[in-house]
């Protein structure tokens, strides 16, 4: 056997990654030997970059038939890795498009930030593709380290840099752990690719070796998604870091965590055989869901800054977010799957839009992170707090909105599993949108039912209105009319 | 029963792994300054290159190079890694002139 | 049956209320006074003209063959209520019976109405007050007509509202509006009764019509209603008590009766036209037409019948009573208006119903002019009713005084006036009456009762007229100054009713043969097809008229007229000279103490006040603080919130700031999902495959350890091992049997000891062990589940893998 | 899909359209927007009286159904349509919001704009959730009505405004909530059965659900909305968002809002779970009768006069209640009028109070009184509907009242809480209980009545009060006169009812008699006991067990065939057996099985 197990069309197929790169690398150069007004093109070069490799990914997607391994299994496109990738690239854009305004207002102008995020991007959609541990290991990797820069990126402010350090120790520390998990699927299998991982798995899962490797990686992807008890770094990194990169971190990193932890957890360790207890890491997770719904839920209750309380929102979300893995693990033919590809769209869009906002309101004198800050703005800008009214709605899973249907369709996945298994969890997870509907009321309360402290500066700038906007009318079309993403998802 | 002094086996590098992990964690858990923490860190990373390259051994074959290329590629993730966190040390300590995470908390409840 | 558009009789007072509501306050009093007493006279003239006409025509057919019901005159308008096979028509009908009222209620309504003309010339509401008065009547007319109980109760219920309005009519006194809210309250007590009532009679017989025109759908009176009240209901009574009693809780509201009087003495807050109207003619005696008008149910139930005597016969002299001590004109006359109809429940409750509806529209002629009277006294006195500060106003007031003294006469029951004819009717039948399931005696009792009543009504009424109308005038110089005789628009109507109280009561003379010999007693005969016929063979013996010779009628009515005769001259003996010191004494000494109680209307108000009132209040308020405020909102709904929100302090208490707990806790949880993962969990299910044999099958569940994991069983609950095995990978299921020694419920553990982690866990599951018998399909089913199971979730939490 | 189904979608349509409208009036155009926004409230009140004419009420299912697919995925439908109980409800609302708009007129100064929108958006939510014909449709616009109104309370209401709105919103989430997962359950388990997975109200109605199951689902319905209704314990948000909200929220909440418990009751929860339902069936009847008793007592005390009308309110609910589950063609009849009325009489007297706030910024009673001499219009107006509401023969209020208790009384033993001892008629009882609530009506309605118009003139500031202006006696002109047409000619309203309630309670007793089992299918047999009892346990799904299998045998009775009038309403000699909560009936009548489509 002496040719490789390597074939040309694995160059296609992995054009989105390669776009991403290109481009990022390409972002790395002009910044290199850019000065001044020069700079204002990264951006939308960033927002290309990201376009194009959306753009690549639809391609990809359309000219798949089933799911196709390229380079050995290293990387696996399918039709729900190709519309993480897109989700992702548009997420990333959108992201791009709210930081100038906020970058100039703050000045924490830096040239690599644009590269930095399509880097990150990188490394995510390699983990949404990824088809062995060690490419999503490396993904992962990739992604952690840019976001780390990321979340540095203000540099001159004291929480800023407090953020990333504790993200970056924290995250460092979750990564050995993961280093260390996969060292011991490895041991107890003898293979990182995750669909020989899952044929191995019926005769190795009941190894210790195999139970402690599930244990690692739980950890480590717990931390990722931000799941209790693994979720304290949370609310602190997204209050320190400069609030796009928060917007960021929340909808797209989230958004490719979860990627990477249907990949390791649906494809790798999932099918007939789950490892670890008696419902498989299911049990492990499902408990970990309720839990992360409801501890995120009640910390965010009081909590006085927004950003703060959007972070712990998106912990519980983290949860829900479980719940549907739960499900497809443990209903693998399910709708699980394209139940938590919906949410992470929904709930990317939505908080993107609602952190947004809030980079949009404030200004340098006043940033205006706590609730208070909000008072009277339906008064002032009603566009405005329409837009936030209907995020908040969306986080809290009104209808009609996407986020209520995300839910929906998520808890309705986990309902679906045999033997009512998930009700428990369904329950505890309806319930806590009681909770949760509170803190978010909290917000719509001080925007419509009280007076302005002082005067509205907003950021002005094409490019945030118009990211708003359209998150906005995403998360109304998402859910009235889902069939279209669903389709996508499915 | 003293062969484990004569012959060494798979099980000898795991142990070792283990408990070079669990320094290196504790390390992490208990040291102030945050580049301790940082090369308690990189100890559990090597602890954990260790076991693949141990399970690489055990293994063999095709599945042998697997790990070992698994622990090249974690070798350069952890230099990076370093890179970066060395990076973000020295911006925590122009903001505040210490590097000591104990007194990091800013952010909090 | 003959149909008639019975509409307009109440539409037309109904139209003038609603032209005087609406426009009334726009346009010149004049107008306004001559559309309201237009259309009460129209409409008395249209009913008069149906009377004398068609209805006539129907009668005189009647007395040709006599049939058992009359059909009279009927009008459907429209349907009002239909629901599955509860339908209530609006529909009227009017038989002699309704014939009568309606006469009554039109004729009196209009002279009152011509009255108010000149009594309340000075209100300033002077249309709202007409509206009211015309509505009214209007809605009196819907009772009287009503063919249907429903239909009766919107009537019913509208007389009192407009008592209400007209009551508290001066509301700006504080205590008048009060006084209309207690009757409506108190007249809704009794409608609650009247309700029930409906549901109950229709829940009997399926229908509520009082009479229906075709014969195939029954109606209240037809042969299978009958029936239905004569079954037994509850606790071994007749359905027609429970009936009777729960309607007749409804003529107690409606026609103040102990216990739901006390209302109509404060109704006299309301203007005296009204009073004379509402609360001595007509509304009041809409019980007693109720009564008499469901005859055909009470005569089913003697119980019942008794019940209403015997009630009566308590209010008629229990009210007398009261009267003798009140000092305010129109108080006297409300009890005696209490009173009286006493009287008339007696009168239909011992089956005498021509007596009880003749003395009800005798009643309505002296009673009506007993007020007006009044009113046109208190209008000379300049608005006061106290008795104590007139008298000697027989030389101011002549006609009103002349009045006056044939109402009082009338009421006395002194041949020839009315009120003797009726009144004795009534005693004469309470004398005569024997029922099954009275005790003996019962009727003679209630004669006794209302003597006194007579006696004390005589005696009442005239110290009023002498207290009134004679001896020295005691009032103030000033209104002295202006007392004066009414205007004609006031004299006019006192003059027609006392002429009228001269006349209707030879409309039934006493059964006497030489008298009847000439002059049959017409009411008697009028009256018969409307009211149920004792010699029907259902009623065989349950109500028996003794019929009395002359001697005995003559004896019994010469008691009568002496006991009026007695009455009055006591009262003249003591009070032709106004007060006089034999009653200052008597009061004040021997007498005194029944003197006060009379005085006090024996505290039944403050009784009221204490045992009802004011505890409704108390719990009222005391639901509302401690279970409404308190128990649910403060700590139930207040309470959950503090815990969740207690908890959300918590968790954000971890929250320090130290990233080196988060990383413990990143630790800790790990571990703890170790843990947790690693507890075996033992399962197993059970069948029954034999008599007392039982098949288990162990779930070694998927725990890591499940490999070469120990399963052992303990059947007998004595705490020792009775089966155990090793599960190797890929073994079958862990099966066994065990036979118990006897049927029923035995514990069964199983305890999992695994291989990795050497942890254990036991699961203890009751094991129902039955007879054999019957229970294969069990085993059936356990099998089925295991299968399917196996078959539809691969990682299921079920027994088989 | 008829062209006459489109009716029905532009009662949707419009007031959407309008408020998207308003959205584009600029802020200082406060009369432009009133206009368009009393306009199209009134064009939708046209348009939905003629859904009148294509609407036939002998037909006794849903028409005019408006089916569109939604979302294929879950096979969730756009499927609207009325019935003869959702028609008047409908109606009722797009009644009503005109006349709260008009209403507001003065009331609403600040934001107009937003109010006027806010109104239509309330509209468009209430009037989907009355027509919605698919679960997740009816979800939708059931939880789309909390947050307009959680706005009208929040933005235009009083001191403690946030306070109760808020509390609002959680209290009515957490029933709603629950009965999400419930639907969430039933979706999952019609699926399993019949391998179709749909929302659609009709097919799920098909699926027969174990009893234990019936039983907890049918709590988390009730639970859902009895906090709507609001039934006795549950009610202690309506007071608080009652005081708080404007004269136009109290008027749609207590109008509309409210209808829908019952309303959910009526079309949800009682033919979803019929088995569940019928065990629970006693207790709120029990409920029921409380909540009559407890909100006329608590309302007595109240000085706030907006208090007290909304502790009227539980009263008249607790009617609504009673005649539900009294299961007598009259009683249902009676709960549904008694809806209609409240709906105008209630809406009428805040109405009124809102006027006299508007006067005096004050709603306790100590503050008034002699009102009558100042403003006799608006006394008498606000008497009629006072007597409306106590229920005052000719009135709209007596009919509903009158028919519950009479309703509740012919019905059969149906109300035997378990060990109830059988001597006692207990349906009688309850009426008898309920027929209370008709006195203490009067005690607590007059008592306010007295207190504030009449007496003396004392207060000063009350001395010189205008009476009603020509705008707001339009305001009450309509509600008064349908409140006497209620009163007076109900009988083409019960008619179009009529046909509707007989088939829900033929078809409750038929999916009654439905054997127990695992999940299955109306009219087939269940199959073999499923999932093993332990799995469902743990799953906190109570299982089937054969004991609850031998309950529906329990009671033998004569079945009524859908069509015909049930027993209740038959002469005498049937009365006694009347529906009993152990499931009665043998196998259903054909033409109760299920409508097609049902059959997977």
């Amino acid at each position: 056997m002496n040719e490789l197990p390597v074939k040309p069309t694995d160059f296609l197929y992995m054009a989105p990654l390669t776009v991403l790169t290109v481009v990022a690398l390409l972002l790395v150069v002009i910044e290199a030997f850019t000065r001044g007004r020069t700079r204002a093109f990264l951006m939308p070069l960033c927002v290309v970059g990201c376009l194009f490799g959306a753009l690549a990914a639809v391609v990809v997607a359309r000219s798949l038939s089933g799911p196709v391994s390229m380079f050995d299994g290293m990387l696996i496109a399918d039709k729900s890795s190709m519309f993480l990738t897109v989700l992702l690239c548009a997420g990333t854009a959108f992201s791009a498009l709210m930081t100038p305004p906020h970058q100039a207002e703050y000045d924490w102008e830096s040239g690599e930030y644009y590269s930095m995020l399509l880097l990150s991007l990188c490394g995510m959609v390699m983990m949404a593709m990824a088809g062995d541990l060690v490419t999503t290991f490396l993904g992962l990797e990739t992604m952690s380290l840019a976001v780390y820069v990321l979340c540095a990126s203000r540099r001159g402010s004291r929480r800023s840099t407090e953020g990333a350090m504790k993200y970056f120790l924290m995250g460092a520390f979750a990564s050995a752990f993961l280093i260390y998990g996969i060292a011991l699927v490895y041991g107890a299998t003898g293979t990182t690719d995750l669909v020989l991982i899952a044929e191995r798995m019926a005769d190795k899962g009941q190894e210790p070796l195999m139970v402690m490797a599930v244990i690692l990686l739980l950890v480590s992807f717990g931390f990722k998604v931000a799941a209790v008890p693994f979720h304290m770094w949370t609310p602190d990194v997204y209050e320190g870091a400069p609030t796009p990169v928060t917007g960021y971190m929340a909808a797209v990193v989230k958004a490719a965590a979860f990627a990477g932890a249907l990949r390791v957890f649906g494809l790798g360790l999932g099918g007939d055989f789950m490892p670890l207890g008696h419902m498989g890491w299911g049990g492990a997770f499902a408990v970990i869901a309720a839990v992360t719904m409801t501890v995120g839920n009640l910390a965010a209750l009081r909590q006085e800054n927004v950003k703060r309380m959007l972070a712990y929102s998106s912990v519980s979300h983290a949860g829900v977010l479980l719940t549907g893995l739960v499900a497809t693990g443990l209903d693998p033919e399910g709708p699980g799957r394209a139940a938590i590809l919906f949410y992470l769209a929904a709930y990317g869009v939505t908080t993107l839009g609602s952190f947004g906002l809030v980079s949009w309101i404030g200004s340098r004198e006043h940033e205006r992170v706590l609730v208070d800050d909000w008072a009277g703005l339906a008064g002032r800008h009603p566009g405005a707090a329409l837009a936030m009214t209907l995020f908040l709605l969306s986080l809290a899973g009104m209808p009609p909105t996407a986020g209520f249907f995300g839910k929906f369709i998520v808890f309705q996945s986990a309902m679906q599993v045999p033997d009512n298994q998930l009700l428990w969890l369904v329950v505890v997870g309806v319930l806590n949108s009681v909770i949760s509907i509170f803190y978010y009321l909290r917000i719509v309360m001080a925007m419509y039912f009280r007076e302005p402290l002082g005067e509205f500066r907003p950021l002005r700038s094409s490019g945030i209105t118009f990211a708003l906007v359209t998150c906005a009318l995403l998360v109304l079309q998402m859910g009235l009319m889902p069939s279209f993403w669903l389709g996508m998802a499915d | 029963m003293n062969d484990i002094f004569y012959k060494l086996t798979v099980s000898h590098f795991l142990i070792l792994a283990a408990v070079l992990f669990a320094i290196g964690t504790v390390g992490v858990l208990m040291r102030r300054n945050a580049l301790i923490v940082m090369m308690s860190i990189e100890l559990m990373m090597n602890a954990a290159n260790l076991t693949i390259l141990a399970f690489a051994r055990y293994h063999g074959g095709t599945a042998g190079l697997e790990g070992h290329s698994l622990a090249f590629i974690v070798i350069a993730v952890a230099a990076a890694e370093a890179a970066v966190g060395l990076a973000i040390v020295v911006a925590v300590f122009r903001t505040r002139r210490h590097a000591d995470i104990d007194r990091l908390n800013l952010l909090k409840n | 049956m003959k149909q008639a558009t019975l509409l307009w009789i109440p539409a037309l007072p109904l139209i003038g209320a609603a032209f005087n509501l609406l426009f009334g306050r726009f346009l010149s009093r004049r107008t306004v006074h001559l559309v309201a007493v237009a259309a009460v006279a129209a409409s008395f003239f249209y009913a008069a003209y149906l009377v004398g006409g068609p209805l006539w025509e129907a009668f005189k057919a009647w007395r040709g063959q006599k049939t058992e019901v009359m059909d009279g005159l009927y009008q459907h308008v429209y349907t009002w209520i239909e629901v599955g096979s509860f339908k209530v028509d609006l529909a009227f009908r009017m038989d002699t019976l309704s014939a009568l009222m309606v006469l009554v209620v039109t004729f009196v309504g209009s002279l009152i109405h011509i009255y108010s003309t000149g009594y309340m010339s000075e209100e300033p509401r002077y249309a709202a007050y007409f509206g009211y008065l015309n509505l009214f009547t209007g809605a009196m007319l819907i009772l009287v007509l009503g063919n249907n109980l429903p239909v009766m109760f919107i009537g019913w219920e509208g007389v009192g509202l407009c008592s209400y309005l007209l009551i508290g009519f001066w509301f700006t006194e504080e205590a008048f509006a009060y006084a209309g809210r207690k009757a409506f309250i108190v007249n809704r007590i009794g409608d609650f009764g009247f309700l029930l009532g409906i549901c109950l009679l229709f829940y009997a017989t399926g229908t509520l019509d009082i009479y229906s025109p075709n014969a195939d759908h029954p109606s209240l009176m037809s042969e299978s209603s009958v029936a239905a009240y004569r079954e037994t209901f509850f606790g071994g009574e007749r359905l027609a008590l429970f009936a009777g009693i729960l309607l007749f809780i409804g003529a107690c509201g409606k026609s103040a009766q102990i216990p739901l009087y006390v209302w109509l003495p404060d109704a006299m807050a309301g203007p005296t036209p009204v009073s004379a109207l509402i609360h001595a003619a007509t509304m009041v005696t809409a019980g007693v037409y109720m009564v008499a008008r469901m005859s055909f149910l009470y005569a089913h139930s003697t119980t019942a019948m008794a019940i209403v005597a015997g009630v009566g016969a308590l209010t008629a002299l229990m009210a007398a009573i009261m009267a003798f001590a009140q000092t305010d004109l129109k108080r006297v006359l409300a009890y005696s208006t209490v009173s009286q109809l006493g009287f008339m429940f007696v009168g239909v409750g011992v089956g005498a119903y021509t007596a009880g509806i003749f003395h009800l529209m005798t009643h309505a002629f002296f009673k009506a002019g007993l007020f007006l009277a009044a009113g046109s006294v208190m209008h000379a006195m300049s608005g006061s009713g106290d008795i104590t500060k007139m008298g000697g106003l027989k030389k101011y007031l002549p006609q009103t005084h002349i009045c006056f003294l044939i109402y009082c006469l009338a009421i006395a029951g002194i041949v020839p006036f009315a009120g003797f004819f009726s009144k004795d009717e009534i005693l004469i039948g309470a004398f005569g009456t024997e029922a099954q399931g009275w005790f003996p005696m019962y009727g003679k009792v209630l004669w006794i009762l209302l003597s006194l009543a007579a006696l004390g009504t005589a005696f009442y009424m005239f110290r009023l007229y002498y207290l009134v109308f004679s001896g020295e005038n005691r009032s103030d110089p000033e209104t002295r100054g202006h007392i004066h005789e009414s205007p004609l628009s006031m004299t006019g109507p006192l003059i027609v009713l006392a002429i009228g109280t001269l006349v209707v009561g030879f409309l039934g003379l006493p059964h006497l043969t030489f008298v009847q010999k000439y002059v049959p007693n017409f009411l008697a005969e009028w009256l018969e097809p409307s009211l149920v016929d004792f010699g029907r063979p259902s009623l065989e013996g349950s109500i028996h008229q003794a019929h009395a010779s002359d001697v005995g009628l003559l004896t019994l009515m010469g008691i009568a007229l002496g006991i009026g005769v007695v009455g009055i001259l006591l009262a003249s003996a003591l009070y032709s000279k106004g007060p006089s010191s034999v009653v200052a004494r008597f009061t004040a000494g021997a007498g005194a103490e029944i003197y006060r109680l009379a005085k006090n209307k024996f505290y039944v108000d403050e009784l009221y006040d204490k045992i009802i009132v004011r505890p409704f209040r108390w719990i009222a308020l005391g639901v509302f603080e401690v279970i409404d405020r308190f128990l649910i909102d403060w700590v139930l709904v207040e309470g959950s919130a503090f815990v969740v929100d207690l908890f959300g302090r918590i968790t954000r208490w971890f929250q320090n700031g130290q990233v080196q707990r988060y990383m413990v806790g990143l630790v800790l949880g790990g571990a703890l999902i170790l843990f947790f993962a690693t507890r075996p969990d033992a399962d197993f299910d059970w069948q029954q495959v034999d008599t007392l044999t039982v098949q288990f099958e162990a779930d070694v569940g998927k725990g890591p350890g499940s490999n070469g994991a120990e399963v052992s069983f303990d059947f007998d609950d004595d705490g020792t091992a009775d089966f155990t095995a090793t599960w190797k990978k890929g073994d079958p299921p862990v099966v066994t049997t065990w036979s118990f020694s006897r049927p029923g419920e035995h514990d069964v553990s199983m305890t999992l000891k695994d291989a990795v982690f050497k942890k254990t866990g036991t699961v203890e599951k009751t094991v129902v062990v039955e007879e054999a018998s019957g229970h294969g399909e069990a085993a059936a089913v356990e099998k089925a589940a295991t299968t399917d199971e196996s078959a539809r979730t691969p990682v299921g939490a079920g027994g088989a893998q | 899909m008829s062209p006459a189904s489109y009716l029905l979608l532009a009662v949707l349509a419009l007031p959407l359209i309008g408020a998207i409208l308003i959205m584009f009036v600029p802020r200082e155009e406060k009369e432009l927007a009133r206009g368009i926004g009393l306009g199209v409230s009134l064009l939708t009140f046209v348009v939905s009286l003629g859904i009148l004419g294509p609407f036939d009420g002998r037909i006794a299912s849903t028409q005019l159904v408006f089916d569109k697919e939604w979302i294929p995925i879950l096979g969730t439908h756009f499927k609207i349509g009325v019935d003869g109980i959702s028609i008047w409800l409908v109606m009722l609302t797009t009644f009503l919001t005109p006349v709260v708009l008009l209403s507001a007129h003065r009331a609403v100064e600040d934001r107009v704009r937003e109010f006027v929108a806010i109104n239509l958006l309330l509209e468009v939510a209430m009037v989907g959730a009355f027509v919605a014909l698919d679960l997740f449709l009816f979800y939708v616009f059931w939880e789309l009505m909390l947050i307009p109104m959680y706005l009208l309370i929040g933005m235009w209401g009083g001191q403690r405004r946030v306070y109760a709105s808020i509390k609002f919103v959680i209290y009515t989430m957490v029933g709603s909530l629950l009965m999400l997962a419930t639907i969430f359950y039933l979706y999952a388990k019609y699926g399993a059965v019949t391998g179709e997975y749909t929302t659609d109200l009709d097919k799920l109605t098909t699926l027969v659900l174990p009893q234990r199951a019936q039983v907890w689902c049918f709590v988390a319905f009730a639970l859902a909305f009895a906090i709507k209704v609001p039934m006795f314990p549950f009610h202690t948000w309506l007071p608080d968002a009652h005081v708080e909200a404007p004269t136009a929220g109290s008027v749609i909440l207590a109008g509309v809002l409210l209808k829908f418990g019952v309303y959910g009751f009526m079309r949800f929860a009682m033919p979803l779970f019929p088995y569940g339902a019928a065990v629970a069936a006693p207790w709120i009847a029990i409920i029921g009768v409380a909540g009559i008793v407890y909100g006329a007592l608590t309302a007595f005390v109240q000085d706030d006069v907006k208090k007290l009308v909304a502790y009227s309110s539980v009263s008249h609910l607790g009617f609504c209640m009673l005649g539900l589950v009294a299961l007598t063609p009259q009683a249902i009849e009676g709960s549904i009028y008694t809806m209609l009325s409240h709906g105008l009489t209630t809406g009428g007297l805040f109405l009124a109070i809102g006027v006299l706030y508007e006067r005096r910024h004050t709603r306790r009673m100590a503050e008034f009184g002699g009102l009558w001499a100042q403003m006799p219009v608006f006394s008498a107006l606000f008497l009629l509907c006072v007597l409306g509401s106590a229920g005052l023969p000719g009135l709209s209020g007596f009919i509903g009242e009158f028919l519950t208790i009479f309703g509740t009384f012919i019905s059969g033993g149906s109300h035997f809480p378990e060990g109830w001892p059988s001597f006692i008629p207990f349906p009688k009882l309850l009426a008898t209980a309920a027929a209370t609530g008709v006195i203490l009506g009067a005690v607590y309605l007059l008592y306010m009545f007295q207190k504030v118009m009449f007496g003396p003139l004392s207060n000063e500031r009350n001395k010189n009060l205008p009476d009603v202006s020509w705008r707001e006696i339009a305001v009450f002109l309509p509600v008064v006169a349908l409140i006497f047409a209620l009163g007076l000619f109900p009988r083409p309203f019960l008619r179009v009812t009529e046909n509707t309630v007989d088939r829900f309670i033929s078809d409750y007793k038929s999916r009654l008699a439905e054997e127990d089992g695992p999940p299955h299918l109306r009219g087939q047999p269940p199959p073999e006991e499923g999932a093993a009892a332990g799995d469902e346990a743990k799953a906190g799904e109570p299982a089937a067990d054969a004991k609850a299998a031998e309950e529906p045998k329990a009671a033998e009775q004569p079945t009524a065939p859908p069509s015909a009038a049930p027993p209740s309403a038959a002469p005498p000699a049937a009365q006694p057996a009347t529906p009993t909560p152990a499931p009665p009936a043998p196998a259903p009548a054909p033409s109760a099985a299920p409508p097609p489509g049902g059959q997977p």
